[in-house]
């Protein structure tokens, strides 16, 4: 079965790899590029654990195929810290705790990233809708919510 | 002697009583001479039997101390969630 | 330790709110889950399932998928020797089965190898021969007498003779005179309601890694609640010694009680064993709600008494539960939790565990006990109602504390209900209007909480730093607290102190992170190890200054002389302690080994305010506030979330979320589409009111917080909606196409 | 499984028309990712239509917009053109799944899936949108309402894709929206659906109508006796009520995990008559 052989950019960096056709990009990300930040909480798109951004959209990469990567520009969880410092929503989710078991908080953060770009100053409504895909089980959002503001308004201030 | 509570189910076996006297000063004490005056208990006890001794809730420490006047009731062993 | 003036001690570190030492993991995706590690020359497994829900197994030809090439291992029950104990057998059972499918999703086969795409295709040249039998999977239909046989010859000796078959347990708890205490009632009120079996919904799927060596040595990493129950369980299904058996507790993507047993586990190691390479085993989402445990579906009938003035005279409730295809006896929690926060002078509740062709059940936090607080809280405000009575004043008048004879036996001793009540009362939101279509409801509910079997080890590093080595995988921030204990206890910095989870080769015995435990009885160890550590490093300060250890003292984070006529001696802080513990002794460790009782239960109060659409029957939550008793919040934050979440998760229970089966007995609603769990813009904020009534039990007054949030809500919301369209509703979720033919019978 | 991606569509075509075994589109993705990964589909050929020039664009064309088949929803709820022309076109579009869908699921993908509760379709076929099909011999047009032959089945022969989707002008003083019912608040497949267009005259009275309702029978519904209820009114209370009425009995639905028979019957015309008051406003009409 003939395998397909893909250039792409993951978090700024230039990677190549040969998949399945039918293989999806999360499956890639995670089996063979070693990057485990996205989870595959359903495989269906209905819980957003593995979402990441294709060509600045967001995306759930079990919903993608790996050949489609081919030239796009894939952002996940690994690449929203520079180094060891961590991105604002990074640190007001630990500060906050906007997580419990941990396992949706990669999916949310990219989420939220990609609203804050969108919306620097959105509504609490306005982030709820936003991350009605990225399914959490254990905080009941609250914190979540509360996260993404406090790390909106220093976004705004800085 | 002390006087111990049993739950409803149990009582089929000790002829309707809810309450038991029993010479025993701790919780391993309690359970053999239970099982050895009530033999209906015995398949319960095997399978697992909290103590609640004075509100104090005892999984299955058998040398809990039990006092004459405390207050002793059997519970189900509790499974957790 | 430094008290306040009226003699309570002041805690620096209990109580704040510090980052939790894994926090930076899990923000970045370093964190490794269970389906995150792979191994060298490692195999896929995957587990072919049963399209039935009742059957028996004629024949199963793996010949065909042996053949294939890249297919490694094939294992079906015949790997497995029987187990004589019916617990250990059931398990098995339900990992693979044996003879006889008892449920759609039931295990039959599993393969392993060198791809996915390899082991799928495996599986569809496994030929399994099934004779289809008659199936049952509604509780009250299985317990009729020409209901369909599940399992025979399960019921234990509590079940009065000629029960059905499909009837394994009968419990029954209660006191007082209740034929008199009915007699003395201005009201009677009895009703019947029934709740759908809800699964617990974590976003990580199960998954593991197991290896085992030529010689037996088995290792295997996964996502569970309970590394050393795994490792008991999977050596006695694998037939080896548990000392051959390590497993590593990964980082868990949720649990709720649904990872406190095994299902693919045992498989994943009988693959390993046979293929002599690791396998890896991920479940799809669509087996995790098939043939992982949901909790159980109820059938309930509740009835009480009440005065004019709300005084209940007595209460009764026959509580039919079903655990699924395997004996299970959560109807005991439930039967006992049902009127736990009354104070009654005659109640009864009578419980029956009944089997049905469906998943075999696996707790779901507070395992029993929302089903039967969601009838009695129900039936409690129809009664309020009906009376023209406030539900708060009739909760207040009735509240069981200190002294109450409880529902289930013992009598209390101090409890959190009356000031949970009273917060409640004070607080804005009681008194807050309500528009049209909106209702509020009121929710009281507990939970017993455990102490178990629980080891911390506790080293003082060279530098002064201090490690704590306990062995309960952490869902809601439990490391955070435990070094928050920690670091209290030896008068140090939180940030000096990093805890982490052990696997089953680097400590003794843990129970499983279950039952609300982990905060109160590792804590409880934590502390006293610390004990243990700071007498250890008096003893060797004494030798220091050459005076009696019992003339030493551990107070704010060193040692000092225990009064005047010690000695003139500077104190010798931890870490100057601990950078000479070399030349004074050797390394300075301390350790706490015991089976913790003493827990204290947690009792939460609930309001919730909804707007039913009279047009569709859809329900919006509008506001919603928990009040908890925590004993002391050692982490607030992390106490808020746990009321948070239970809050919300219960809110899914009473709203959406169901096991739906039709005629046919397979499972419709396999997946996250359509098994229905609250999304962020379901809901609004959730306020957490903590309350902390001391746990005379634990040093610090810890009650385990995890599993009383859940208890109340599904009463929350469904008196909420009931007053909100003038109807009782009385089974759940109150979907949407429910309430409208509720208000369409109205009229 | 080959994977293709064809730069024309005369390419895109043949290739689809020359596969002798299973052959698939592959657009947005968010729904035959998922049928692939439950083994509900195992197509030997899958086309990705993506990196067809024009099919990622949205273009004016006659007073209204030709909508490529490679467009998001995502795409599409951020112009504002097609925001402003067809607000109950976008609405039925950014409902489907999440934020993460819409940043690949196509309105032509959704309607070629052939779901009965497809959140797309009602509005556009309220809209009286066009589709736009591309074959192995040449082009052709097809209202979106014919496209739809029953769950899962659609009128395209084997080897046609859908190009684009023209959504017409809109006359003067005309309006759309389009309203669904889902247990929660987002993420659910609709349960019962409905979606108005209509025009006032300078009085406000409706002059021409379409109601259109979504998961409530095989495929979508154009139910006409609904329309008349509001032809020569201003929405009273009457003609609401009517309106209602008419989209109940044009409901043939099924009893399932998501809803009722009842239910889908009596929330349909909910649904109309509310959807029919917010294209009343928007097309100027006070009530």
């Amino acid at each position: 079965m003939k395998t397909i052989h893909v250039a792409t950019t993951v978090n700024g960096d230039a990677v190549e790899f040969i998949c399945a056709p039918e293989e999806s990009l999360l499956d890639v990300l995670r089996n063979r590029l070693g990057l485990t930040g996205a989870k595959e909480g359903c495989g269906s798109g209905d819980c957003g654990a593995c979402s990441i951004t294709l060509d600045g959209r967001l995306v759930c990469s079990c919903l993608v195929l790996a050949a489609e990567a081919e030239g796009a520009e894939i952002g996940t969880i690994e690449g929203l810290a520079i180094g060891d410092a961590l991105h604002p929503l990074q640190q007001a989710f630990i500060d906050h705790a906007a997580l419990q078991c941990g396992i949706c908080t990669p999916g949310i953060l990219v989420a939220a990233k990609a609203l804050l770009e969108r919306n620097p100053d959105p509504t609490d409504t306005e982030i709820r809708y936003w991350l009605a895909g990225n399914l959490c089980r254990c905080t009941g959002y609250d914190k979540i919510i509360r996260a993404v503001q406090d790390a909106a308004k220093k976004m705004r201030a800085a | 002697m002390v006087t111990v509570t049993i739950w409803g189910n149990l009582r089929a076996y000790t002829d309707g009583r809810a309450t038991l006297e029993v010479e025993a000063a701790s919780f391993k004490q309690l359970l053999d001479r239970l099982a050895l005056d009530y033999p209906g208990l015995r398949p319960q006890i095997a399978r697992g039997v909290s103590l609640a001794l004075d509100g104090r809730i005892y999984r299955e420490a058998w040398f809990t101390p039990i006092k004459p006047d405390s207050e002793v009731v059997l519970m189900p062993y509790m499974a957790g969630g | 330790m430094a008290l306040d003036p009226t003699g309570k001690r002041i805690f620096k570190v209990v109580g704040t709110r510090p980052p939790r030492p894994d926090g930076i993991d899990k923000v970045t995706g370093r964190a490794l889950y269970g389906a995150d590690v792979s191994a060298p020359g490692m195999l896929v497994g995957r587990i072919l399932r049963s399209p039935h829900p009742h059957a028996t197994i004629v024949a199963i030809d793996t010949s065909a998928a042996l053949a294939l090439a890249g297919v490694k291992a094939v294992v079906t029950a015949a790997d497995f020797a029987p187990q004589t104990d019916p617990t250990l057998r059931d398990i098995q059972d339900n990992c693979m089965a044996r003879g006889t499918v008892l449920y759609d999703g039931h295990a039959v086969a599993a393969v392993a190898a060198t791809t996915a795409a390899i082991a799928r295709a495996a599986l569809k040249l496994i030929k399994v021969t099934y004779a289809p039998l008659p199936h049952v999977t509604d509780v009250d239909a299985a317990m009729r007498a020409d209901a369909p046989v599940v399992q025979a010859g399960r019921a234990l000796e509590s079940v009065p003779a000629g029960m059905p078959d499909n009837v394994t347990h009968r419990c029954e708890f209660g006191h007082g005179d209740l034929d008199a205490a009915f007699g003395g009632a201005d009201l009677i009120v009895a009703r019947s309601f029934t709740t759908a079996a809800t699964h617990q919904g974590y976003i990580e799927p199960h998954a593991c890694l197991a290896s085992m060596t030529g010689d037996g040595k088995g290792d295997l990493w996964c996502c569970t609640q309970g590394q050393f129950n795994v490792r008991t369980i999977c050596a006695a299904l694998l037939g080896i010694e548990a000392s051959q058996l390590r497993v590593t507790a990964s980082e868990i993507g949720g649990g709720f009680g649904g990872k406190t047993n095994v299902f693919i586990e045992p498989v994943a190691l009988a693959l390993a064993r046979k293929s002599g390479r690791p396998v890896k085993i991920v479940m799809a989402r669509d087996e995790v709600f098939r043939a992982t445990g949901p909790t159980v579906s109820s059938s309930i009938d509740v009835k009480i008494g009440m005065t004019k003035s709300g005084r209940i005279t007595a209460a009764e409730a026959d509580l039919r539960y079903s655990g699924g295809a395997f004996p299970c006896l959560t109807i005991e929690m439930g039967a006992q939790a049902a009127f736990a926060a009354y104070d009654l002078a005659a109640v009864r509740t009578i419980g029956w565990n009944v089997l049905t062709n469906r998943p075999k059940e696996a707790a779901y936090r507070a395992p029993g006990a929302p089903q039967a607080i969601y009838a009695v809280e129900s039936v409690i405000d129809e009664a309020c109602q009906k009376l023209g009575l406030d539900p708060l004043e009739v909760r207040l008048i009735n509240a069981a504390k200190k002294g109450t004879k409880s529902s289930y036996g013992p009598t209390f001793d101090d409890i959190g209900l009356l000031a949970t009540l009273n917060a409640a009362k004070a607080h804005p939101h009681y008194r807050a209007p309500l528009g049209p279509h909106q209702g509020r409801g009121l929710s009281a509910g507990f939970w017993f909480n455990f102490g178990g079997n629980t080891c911390v080890s506790l080293n003082v590093n060279t530098d002064g730093t201090v490690g704590v080595t306990e062995g309960n995988p952490d869902i809601g921030g439990s490391r955070a607290a435990i070094s928050q204990m920690a670091a209290e206890e030896l008068g140090i910095p939180y940030a000096q102190v990093r805890t982490m989870i052990a696997d089953t080769a680097s400590l003794g015995y843990n129970d499983v992170t279950d039952g609300s435990r982990v905060t109160f009885a590792v804590g409880l160890a934590t502390i006293k190890a610390a004990q243990d550590a700071t007498r250890k490093m008096c003893a060797r300060a004494a030798r220091i200054w050459g005076i009696d250890p019992e003339a030493v003292e551990w107070v704010d984070g060193a040692a000092v002389p225990a009064g005047p006529n010690a000695g003139k001696f500077p104190p010798l802080t931890l870490a100057e302690i601990a950078a000479v513990s070399f030349q004074t002794g050797g390394p300075i460790a301390g350790h706490h080994e015991f089976n913790a009782d003493g827990a204290g239960v947690s009792f939460g109060v609930h309001l919730c305010d909804v707007e039913v659409d009279p047009e569709t029957g859809a329900t919006k939550v509008l506001r919603y506030t928990v009040f908890q008793d925590a004993g002391r919040a050692v982490h607030p934050a992390y106490v808020e979330g746990q009321m948070q979440g239970g809050a919300v998760q219960g809110i899914g229970w009473a709203l959406n979320e169901e096991y739906i089966y039709g005629p046919d007995g397979r499972l419709q609603n396999a997946g996250f589409l359509d098994y229905r769990v609250p999304v962020a813009s379901d809901l609004p904020m959730i306020e957490a009111v903590i309350l902390e009534i001391p746990n005379p039990g634990h040093p610090y007054g810890v009650r385990g917080v995890g599993e009383t949030p859940i208890v109340p809500p599904l009463a929350a919301v469904s008196n909420a909606v009931s007053r909100a369209i003038g109807v009782r509703m009385n089974r759940l979720p109150m979907s949407p196409p429910r309430v409208l033919a509720a208000l369409g019978a109205k009229g | 499984m080959r994977y293709a991606k064809p730069e024309t569509a005369t390419d895109a075509a043949r290739l689809l028309a020359a596969e002798p075994g299973v052959a698939r589109v592959l657009a947005g993705g968010t729904d035959l990712l998922v049928q692939l990964k439950a083994g509900l589909v195992e197509p030997d050929l899958i086309v990705d239509i993506k990196h067809i020039a024009g099919l990622r664009d949205i273009t004016p064309e006659a007073g209204g917009f030709r909508i490529g088949a490679a467009v998001s929803g995502a795409q599409l709820g951020e112009h504002a053109g097609v925001r402003a022309l067809w607000p109950g076109v976008v609405e039925g579009v950014t409902l489907i799944g999440s934020t993460q869908v819409q940043g690949r699921a196509t309105m032509a993908g959704n309607l070629c899936n052939g779901s009965p509760a497809a959140d797309s379709v009602p509005a556009l076929v309220a809209a009286g949108a066009v589709a736009q099909i591309a074959g192995p011999d040449g082009a052709r047009d097809c209202p979106v309402l014919e496209i739809p032959l029953g769950p899962g089945r659609i009128a395209l022969a084997k080897g046609e894709i859908i190009i684009s989707i023209l959504l017409p002008a809109r006359p003067a003083r005309s309006g759309d929206a389009y309203l669904r019912f889902t247990p929660r608040s987002e993420m659910d497949i609709g349960v019962a659906s409905a979606a108005v267009a209509l025009t006032l005259d300078d009085g406000g009275r409706v002059v021409a109508a379409r109601v259109v309702l979504g998961a409530v029978a095989p495929t979508v519904r154009l139910v006409a006796p609904a329309a008349e209820a509001l032809i020569g009114t201003r929405l009273e209370d009457g003609a609401l009520a009517a309106l209602a009425a008419a989209c109940s009995a044009a409901c043939s639905p099924i009893d399932d995990k998501r809803g009722t028979i009842a239910f889908r019957t009596e929330v349909a015309g909910v649904l109309a008559r509310r959807a029919a008051v917010i294209a009343y406003h928007r097309a100027g009409g006070r009530k």
